[in-house]
């Protein structure tokens, strides 16, 4: 770990939330992407 | 009661986005300001609560005629009339479903935006609180205002112009407790009085707007 | 054969489905290598000290958010005109990540502001540029939301788009005349004298570069999205005509 | 169990319709007949309580009535079965039989799940008219129930009248220029149109 | 295309009295703010000019779903669509009836309401003059905005949330020229930039307009 | 005068019909009949111009259709003439006396000075019914154009429409369920109807 200096919170929020930020968007869309993929398949079988 | 309740949640929802756009627009004027305003921060921190305030008067306003509009519009305003529904009843769904697109969405948002006008460190609080207290009231008037002008075409500007003044005690005491907030000073006599006003009208204009409902359908 | 057989749907689902691992592979890649590098193993700056970390979020952010919206416009003006619905549907998928994209830089931003101007926030020229286009990303995704019709909806965002482009542009100047704000200016010119040295330089570069595969992933991936659902409510619609 | 009795009614401040008398027993309808702006919309609206009547009594029982006009209420972000089960629920009648049987005797069944917006005009006016079948009410003032509706549709709501509403022990009083099929007495209206000179109305005291 | 603007300013001045309601919003807005803001008089001086141009803007912005709307409901749209009259005529001619029903009358009134906000003296003509050339691009940027969401249930809160980011550049420039014309700089540079703003618009948005207006009524 | 070859037209990004091809010759009429929901509302915005077509060409002389269906257009804030007169100047055509004989034709001479507003919905048809007189175009589409008329009127409609329009070379093309008495062709859209698995329609890129 690298000392931060009095920076510490500001450099670790800045990239804690970014990287949150980042992966709640690639969650977002991947679960949608599952879930709309699910529901193609099940009325690609269906008929 | 519920029914209505649901339907006309589910309407706001399905129908654009409901609940995002009256927050939209509250935070498209708290942009705005700044903009006219110009960019120095200790006036934009001077002049934030009175903002906020005006800022989520508007956004409850500007969906104001859409309250009872497309149910008189598509003809749902007579058969709920006919219905065993009673018109009091009606008037109070619609102002809590109206709340509940607008006031309440913006109230959680208010906060977040402070930082935008720069607000005091101290008001954050006091914003939530007189947001929370005193939106009810600005819906449950509202909700009469638009009973008032339904029948009317170009109701909504008439709306506007009905509705703000039985807006301003609300704006007052809702803005001056944040002031005092900010400024280090006791909010809660404005507080109390905003929690007033709100009872007050949740206990009378249901029936003024049943009233006034009857008149417009007849 | 021309590259516009790519944007038929049906071909476009299948060559974007074994690139796309891929893609996502390497923008993990460039990013852990460029985020690791830059927060562990660079130094601090003698003036800004440990802050400087963050340039490694806020400008690949920053530049993503404009890109995003560049995408947007150039794939709204080939609906408008060759109608590829792919290209409509690409446009839909990239406004949400050019908001976060947008928002991480106002975030990382307004956090690097506090200890360097002293202020989250101020009306400066470039911060008020981005939260404009904020509000355009918000307007553009709200009305693909509200209609129902999807190709009305394509038609409409494509419009709004192009005309939202120009007002962003006169935005952009606009806030100028306020005059000279705190930010500084573009220093990642060709002109390498006045560069950020090179220890901040190179893992930079490759976060930029981790940031604009990340930004090709989601936007292959959410567009495969788009045209499932596409295809579902066309079969769904198929489906209703045979009963009726 | 519907009786009017010398109703006078006014629209726009003048009175249009003067002593309109009519009995209507359970199980019957009765077809309202006139030209165009003779009042028959009038009557119906102060039949149902939408408006005063100037003068003469209707009696029938509490919370039975309902009305249906050109305005059906359909919200087009509603599907179809939303939009009855809302209706439905306003009465207080939840029982999802009640709304099968409702969609099937109006032919909606294949459209169940379509928003209402996205109906033919033809396909709204059924959805408008099977809103009539789930909320249960016994006295129905239709004006111009039938308007868009193809031939085979009009038959499916004469016989809904019929055999449901009316065998249910219901009545209903409905305008209409076209013929309905069912076998009803007729009541032509112009012989009730108020004298211009009349008075009536709230324009009276000023005259 | 003549005839349409007669239509619509009749219209405006039945269905309601069109001509005063715009203007009664802008005041009311003007007189709500120093209820929010508090009575300091050289706040509100400092205020004034942006206050204004962001009262405007919500004024002509309360109106714009009405545009469209009402020709829309009833059809008239659809026949205008199929009658010789171009759909971009149709655009240009209804930002112009907006124009004169909600921007003229607020123009003329403005300096009127100065004292209100404790406008500085020499900023009235700048603002008298920023006006008369700014709001002519709002009512034509909300008429595409107008025309955009023309189909939609609910469109009145989406189309602000479409509008206001595309009059921020109108609004900068305006409220800066009263600005500078209040502490005696040169306002010309502003007004210049404002008056290229309405050419541009009035230029290009007409065919925009039409454009959307044609898939909107598909 | 109207030739339609092989058009196909779409609803909400399914096709609804498909090689419809007709010949309307000048002075005649078309009536267009088939059950709720087969399309006839679609077609006949196709062939106004008002959405595009599928496939198939649709010619007729330009600048000379006119669409008329359920929402009519009348302002409720202006009188009846004031509702004429304002789209005889649209189509440039201010010409007072083909104001007055539309009037007098539609039978709403009485009514002049009256708002749009305080109609009843039979003379508000007519209303909607009289604009067609006034704008002096060829090509009629009308969508159910005797909805909510009386007898008398809907025979009004129908002298107009043969004595006047047809008679003056004019076609028109009609979409009704019930009865005009004139005497026209009629084409049943019935056999039209596009197979649900053809494609065609925006979403056939997606099946
Ligand atoms: C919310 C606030 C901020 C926003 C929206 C913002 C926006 C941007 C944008 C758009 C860029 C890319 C410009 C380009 O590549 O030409 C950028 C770059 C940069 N920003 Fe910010 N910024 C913000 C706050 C800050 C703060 C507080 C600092 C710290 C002092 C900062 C430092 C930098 C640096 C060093 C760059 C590097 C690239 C360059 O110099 O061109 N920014 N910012
Ligand atoms: N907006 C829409 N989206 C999807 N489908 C639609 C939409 N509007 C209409 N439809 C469907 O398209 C088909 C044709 O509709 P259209 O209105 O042309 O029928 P119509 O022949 O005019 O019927 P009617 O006699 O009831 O007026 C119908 O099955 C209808 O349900
Ligand atoms: N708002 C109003 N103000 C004044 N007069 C009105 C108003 N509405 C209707 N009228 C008039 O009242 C009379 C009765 O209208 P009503 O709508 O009851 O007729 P109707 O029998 O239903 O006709 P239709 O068969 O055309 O529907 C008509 O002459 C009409 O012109
Ligand atoms: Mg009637
Ligand atoms: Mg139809």
């Amino acid at each position: 770990m690298p000392d931060l200096g009095k920076y510490a919170f500001e450099v670790l929020m800045a990239y804690g939330v970014s990287i949150a930020m980042l992966l709640a968007l690639v969650l977002v869309s991947w679960r949608r992407a599952t879930r709309v993929r699910a529901q193609w398949e099940k009325i690609k079988k269906n008929g | 009661m519920i029914a209505l309740l649901l339907r006309d949640l589910r309407l706001a929802v399905r129908a654009g986005g409901g609940f995002g756009l009256g927050l939209a627009f509250f935070l498209i004027v708290i942009v705005l300001v700044p903009f006219g305003v110009g960019p120095q921060s200790d006036l934009l921190t001077a002049i934030a609560p009175g903002i906020f305030w005006v800022a989520s008067l508007l956004a409850a306003l500007l969906s104001l005629d859409r309250i009872f509009a497309l149910d008189f519009e598509d003809g749902s305003l007579t058969l709920l009339a006919t219905s065993p529904l009673p018109l009091e009843g009606v008037g109070l769904i619609k102002a809590l479903a109206h709340w509940v697109t607008t006031g309440l969405p913006l109230t959680v948002a208010a906060p977040a935006l402070g930082f935008m006008l720069v607000l005091a460190p101290e008001a954050y609080s006091y914003l939530l609180l007189s947001l929370l207290l005193g939106t009810p009231a600005l819906s449950m008037i509202g909700t009469f205002g638009a009973a008032l002008t339904v029948g009317l075409r170009r109701g909504g500007l008439l709306l506007s112009v009905l509705v703000l003044p039985l807006y301003i005690p609300t704006l007052i005491y809702g803005a001056e407790a944040v002031r005092r907030g900010a400024e280090g000073l006791d909010p809660s006599g404005a507080l109390i009085l905003l929690g007033g006003i709100t009872a007050g009208t949740f206990a009378i204009l249901p029936f003024a707007t049943a009233a006034v409902l009857r008149i417009n359908l007849r | 054969m021309s590259i516009w057989k790519y944007a038929n749907p049906t071909k476009f689902m299948g060559w974007t489905a074994p690139v796309l691992p891929w893609l996502f592979g390497l923008a993990a890649l460039c990013l852990g290598v460029g985020l690791v590098w830059g927060f562990f193993f660079t130094p601090d700056d003698f003036r800004q000290g440990a802050t400087v970390k963050i340039i490694y979020l806020h400008v690949p952010a920053a530049l993503m958010a404009i890109n995003a919206w560049i995408m947007m416009l150039v794939a709204s003006l080939i609906w408008y005109i060759r109608r590829h619905h792919v290209s409509a549907l690409a446009a839909r998928a990239a406004a949400p990540i050019g908001m976060v994209m947008t928002l991480i830089a106002l975030f990382t931003g307004a956090i690097w502001g506090k200890p360097i101007w002293g202020t989250y926030w101020e009306f400066d020229p470039r911060l008020t540029s981005f939260l404009i286009l904020f509000l355009f990303y918000l307007g553009y995704m709200a009305l693909w939301e509200a209609i129902e019709d999807p190709d009305t909806a394509a038609d409409l965002t494509s419009v709004l788009c192009m005309v939202g482009s120009i007002f962003a542009i006169l935005s952009r100047y606009a806030v100028l005349f306020w005059g000279q704000g705190l930010h500084q200016g573009a220093s990642l010119s060709l002109d390498k004298e006045e560069n950020v040295a090179d220890v901040f330089w190179v893992p930079l570069l490759v976060c930029m570069a981790g940031f604009v595969l990340l930004f090709i992933a989601l936007v292959l991936m959410r567009t495969r999205t788009e045209v499932r659902a596409r295809q579902i409510r066309a079969l769904e619609n198929r489906a209703r005509a045979q009963n009726a | 169990m519907l009786t009017v009795t010398d109703l006078c009614c006014a629209r726009g401040g003048l009175a249009v319709l003067t002593d309109v008398s009519f009995d209507v027993d359970a199980g019957k309808a009765l077809i309202l007949r006139g030209p165009n702006g003779i009042g028959k919309t009038t009557l119906l609206r102060t039949m149902a309580g939408l408006q005063p009547a100037l003068a003469g009594s209707i009696t029938y029982p509490e919370d039975e009535a309902a009305y249906a006009s050109h305005a059906d209420g359909i919200k087009s972000a509603l599907t179809v079965t939303e939009n009855l089960k809302f209706w439905a629920d306003v009465h207080g009648l939840s029982d999802p039989t009640g709304l099968e049987t409702a969609l099937e005797r109006f032919d909606l069944t294949d459209l169940r799940e379509r928003l209402g917006g996205t109906l033919s005009a033809g396909q709204k006016r059924r959805l408008g008219l099977a809103r009539l079948g789930v909320i249960g009410r016994k006295v129905l003032f239709l004006d111009e129930p039938t308007v868009s509706l193809d031939g085979f549709s009009v038959k499916l709501f004469a016989d809904w009248l019929q055999n449901n509403h009316l065998a249910g022990g219901g009545v209903a009083v409905i305008a209409t220029h076209i013929d309905l099929g069912i076998d009803a007495p007729e009541l032509d209206l112009t012989p009730f149109k108020a004298d211009p000179n009349a008075g009536g109305g709230s324009d009276e005291a000023f005259l």
